[in-house]
């Protein structure tokens, strides 16, 4: 083999279905804000994609506080979808991002499904400027007594699919690895129209003041996230995967480039940076470069020949 | 207000890590880039374990202490309270700190403001050193008032005499300076204080007092909040405080990067 | 209030239903294998209860290693339930029990009903020696493909109830924390006529070896234990108190006296401890220690003052 | 054998953490308990992390490399691999250790057996270290021979030549002492090691290599292998190998409980 091949740079494209992203390194909802402050940091374009924080159709003030608490090698959020409203996004911040040239993935939610829908007839109006939208919905669902939307397939698919009937960009659904039935989920996810699936939002957990005898978290319960889940996500792309029903975007703890190589060779087509955005606020390009570094030194020249290989090796 | 817009992550040199008492240290690091472009009330965001580490998981948050221009270094001064600390406190001389900053939004120096009071309780008087130093250097009359459990932060007072020469120190236990409580001091002689600004930094106790004391007052006070940060930058919403709004209304504003100063008559403690 | 009741030992006994143990410091099944090695670090008869490792019928040599990986705040594992079998326990290990004075909680699982039964008809004969049995429901049912016993709650109340016909001692059923529905599982395991709750099990994880591009546990995945757990576990311990269905054992990630006593606030009477054996062999004195120091401090006389205390401040 | 019934928890001084080489550091730890209680072969199961850490969980395993009965302080020599061994390295003299130990069986001595050829590879030379120092006690005939892949253990030769008159040194580049494999050279001088009882540490492959090399030459071989652990007592059942059992058969054994010492014959290599 000629010095040549083994250096040329390693093709890092990637697509979930109708997706096109230049590399896999996608940062996770809520962990980056819109994007802006990190561009602060390194040149955020560089990344294959920022998923804005979850936006609802107005300004929510979310969970009153104490709203996170650190835990062993992960962290507990009670935030409540705290945000200032889709017509922010829109009017402030999109214009910005366009003159950044990054690739957006737009993450949205909603009380109910009337909510999602508003949210996606403002969305069409902007949709050449994004990629895709993520729609979170690990969210409680108002109209059910809370639970959450993702934990009920046959209404995920039927709201996948009015949404689409408004909004012709590609759409990407967001589970919670709470649920058992996150296969069936997303086999309905993909029915109702879905592009690919987000996996993992945060795990359910708690913890408790012994001073006071009070939850730490103004919420009571909270999310958990950081590389303590690593392996249970993991875990769960790879059972995803092993299905074959849609295109993954696998998150939950990365820290290192292995964790993201792990994710990959699990199954996952992309990777999702998200608590560990808040440690080392320049971890989206250093774990791209990590990837790139890694399929360079073991000479594999696209990501096709690493997604899903343990299923090769099992 | 300057807006924290010039964070960046760096490396510092530990010139020197010394401890002040049982359990309080002051760290001084070398950071040409802090102390060309950090100002008052802004604070660095610390990594606590070694590279390859991940307990504790999330940085630490410290006000700036001090700033050294001339030698491009800048301190802070910090209390063991846990597992982060602890960690601080045993780096040596010569190792590296990681930190990002300079963080959050400096202090808000109104024009036609003369008369400072800067009332520190415990750990809290840290911030209010460089600010201390920053309204002197601007001939500002500045009286600086802190209060402690106890002698802990008895050197301290060795760093206080070159910031400022008006200051009252009291403790709980009398053990150092006077016996009381800072804000029992300034609620019985509240008058003396009507054309001060008031900036203050300490426990949620302390700040409460002092709310009630300047209720109705029409005096000016500045409060440099604290809370829980996973991010520091204000990306995550977590480190929220209740902040009044209106009538009867709130909101929620975020420490690291709507404060850490807020108004502290605006401030709900719940 | 005079010196002298500040000071008084507190009441640490505690019940869970029939069982009567003099603290809630128990360890976890399968950390502890049947406890002698640890009498060899301190007096294990000290401890509220020692939970053996989990017999099956017979002898069985578990998964091909590896079995272990370490992970941030925890570690997977994958043995398999390797064990000696239910004769090698009541013929060796009960007699040596016996003579140390130890409160033993007899771990059982079977691969079907069947074995269920036979052990149960076995421990008959030796039900005067342990305090209780503990049924662990988390192994996989070959009769129905391998799932989870406790993810069939209707399942779980009748074979709790053909072994309690056999076996009249206390019974306690062990649930997994990766089911959504073991709240209605510990409900039909009371209905069964089960004592009390032990939560959680493992939760479910993998680990990726990115230079091979295979599973990092011969089993592919494992059981994901230790501190990382701590949020998760306590958040379901917490949720199945609140409905008040049966005293629990709560377990997951205590590493601190304070993590024992978190869970005990969150409405668990007794407290296992699993992994931390592992770190500190010592662990359940210190543990115990912690406890009884904390209440001294507080000026609690007994324990049923603090568990579920969060629901008061809720 | 004899089984680790003497374990204890223990706390012992760092008396020396010394740099053999690029990541090879040896460590005398003051412990007149293990001095008295353990023996060749047995390991010691070490706290990686300042207590109140919980990164790295586990402890980490070392063979037990000297004994100083004189001063009471044993030794290990480590490789740094990864976060514990790292921390280990940056511990300092006068710092505690925390361990459990002795732990795993001691070497089992076959009555009658007068020459042993002991072969190490790499990191794998340490525990035959204090073999070899325990059978030349006993007046045998010890021959030691190690395999490197390059020149770091070039300091350790100093260590080797107190214990043993008789060795060979092999480096994959021939960088330190002769070029190329020790298992290569036992196969082709197999004839000179019949009346040996072969004691081996090292890598998978070394051992593989040689148990091919002493496939039905009725050679006694020992084997110290290494597996992860959890407990290292032998109740987490984590830590097992697979071992021949009768005709075809198989059974897992505990590294840490069973072993670490196994027949080289029976062990599976798959
Ligand atoms: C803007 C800001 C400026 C600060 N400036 C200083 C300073 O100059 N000097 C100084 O000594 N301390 C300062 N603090 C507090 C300091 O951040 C905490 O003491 C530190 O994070 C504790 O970390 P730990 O790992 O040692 O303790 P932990 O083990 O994490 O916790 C110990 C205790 O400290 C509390 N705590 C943990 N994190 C925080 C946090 N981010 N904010 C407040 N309390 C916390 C915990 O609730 C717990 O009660 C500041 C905090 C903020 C938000
Ligand atoms: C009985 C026994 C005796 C040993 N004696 C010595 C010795 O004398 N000197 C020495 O340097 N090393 C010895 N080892 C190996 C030593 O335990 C590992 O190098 C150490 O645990 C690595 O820890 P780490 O945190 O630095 O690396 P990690 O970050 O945990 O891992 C780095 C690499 O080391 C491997 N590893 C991790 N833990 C173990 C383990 N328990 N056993 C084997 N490999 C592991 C991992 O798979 C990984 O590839 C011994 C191991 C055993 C089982
Ligand atoms: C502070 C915080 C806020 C989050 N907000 C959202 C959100 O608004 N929408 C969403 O889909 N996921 C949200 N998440 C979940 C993350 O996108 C991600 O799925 C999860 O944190 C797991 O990845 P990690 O372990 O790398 O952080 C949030 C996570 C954190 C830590
Ligand atoms: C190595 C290992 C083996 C285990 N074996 C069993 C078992 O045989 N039966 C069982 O009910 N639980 C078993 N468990 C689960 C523990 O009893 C406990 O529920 C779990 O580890 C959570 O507690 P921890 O985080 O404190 O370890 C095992 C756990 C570990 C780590
Ligand atoms: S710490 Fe993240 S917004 Fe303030
Ligand atoms: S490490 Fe637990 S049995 Fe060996």
């Amino acid at each position: 083999m000629t010095e040549n091949i083994s250096e040329s740079a390693p093709d890092l494209s990637i697509n979930l279905g109708r997706i096109k992203l230049k590399n896999p390194v996608i940062t996770c909802s809520g962990t980056f804000a819109s994007g802006i402050e990190y561009n602060q940091f390194y040149n955020i374009s560089n990344l294959g994609a920022v998923t804005t924080k979850s936006f609802s159709l107005n300004k929510r003030l979310g969970n009153s506080p104490p709203r996170l608490c650190e835990t062993a090698g992960g962290m507990l959020n009670a935030i409540g979808l705290a945000n200032e409203g889709i017509y922010y996004f829109i009017n402030e911040q999109l214009p910005v991002l366009k003159n950044l040239q990054v690739s957006i993935i737009l993450s949205i939610f909603g009380e109910d499904n009337n909510e999602f829908l508003r949210i996606a007839k403002e969305v069409n109006s902007i949709k050449d400027d994004i990629v895709a939208v993520e729609m979170n919905l690990s969210c409680p669902n108002v109209d059910k007594g809370g639970i959450a939307f993702c934990s009920m397939p046959d209404h995920v698919e039927s709201l996948i699919n009015s949404v689409r009937e408004i909004l012709d960009i590609p759409l990407i659904a967001k589970l919670s690895p709470n649920n058992d039935n996150f296969i069936e989920t997303a086999a309905k996810a993909r029915n109702g129209g879905a592009e690919a699936i987000s996996l993992v939002n945060t795990v359910i957990g708690t913890a408790i003041d012994i001073d006071n005898f009070k939850p730490k978290l103004g919420n009571i319960f909270g999310g958990l996230s950081g590389p303590a889940i690593k392996p249970i996500a993991l875990a769960k792309v790879m059972q995803l995967a092993r299905e074959n029903i849609l295109p993954i975007i696998g998150m939950g703890g990365i820290f290192y480039w292995q964790d993201a190589v792990e994710f990959m060779i699990a199954g996952a087509s992309a990777v999702g940076i998200g608590t560990l955005n808040f440690v080392e606020v320049d971890a989206g390009e250093k774990i791209l470069e990590g990837i790139s570094n890694y399929l360079l030194e073991k000479n594999i020249n696209n990501l096709g020949e690493i997604i899903g290989k343990v299923f090769k090796k099992w | 207000m300057v807006l924290g817009n010039l964070m960046k992550i760096l490396n510092g040199e530990i010139l020197l890590n010394k401890k002040y008492g049982e359990n309080l240290y002051k760290m001084e690091i070398f950071s040409p880039y802090i102390c060309k472009n950090a100002l008052p009330g802004q604070f660095v965001n610390i990594k606590c374990c070694y590279e390859g580490m991940l307990d504790p998981l999330l940085r630490r948050p410290f006000g700036i202490y001090e700033i050294d221009k001339r030698f491009n270094v800048f301190t802070i001064l910090y209390l063991i309270k846990g597992k982060g600390t602890l960690f601080l406190s045993k780096l040596k001389k010569g190792e590296i700190l990681n930190f990002i900053g300079p963080l959050g939004n400096a202090i808000k120096i109104v024009t036609g403001a003369e008369n400072y009071l800067l009332v520190g309780g415990g750990i809290g008087v840290a911030p209010l050193c460089l600010i201390a130093r920053y309204l002197t250097d601007l001939q500002k009359n500045v009286y600086f008032m802190a209060g402690f459990k106890d002698e802990l932060f008895f050197s301290w007072e060795n760093d206080l005499i070159k910031i400022v020469r008006n200051y009252r120190i009291f403790t709980e236990n009398g053990s150092f300076g006077e016996k009381g409580l800072p804000t029992n001091f300034i609620r019985e002689h509240i008058d003396q204080y009507k054309k001060f600004n008031f900036i203050c930094c300490g426990p949620r106790e302390m700040l409460k007092a002092l709310q009630d004391i300047l209720q109705g007052k029409n005096i000016a006070a500045i409060a440099l909040m604290e809370e829980m940060m996973a991010c520091g930058i204000g990306v995550c919403m977590g480190c929220v405080i209740k902040i009044k709004e209106g009538n009867n209304a709130f909101t929620y504003k975020r420490v690291c990067s709507d404060g850490p100063a807020f108004n502290l008559m605006e401030v709900i403690f719940d």
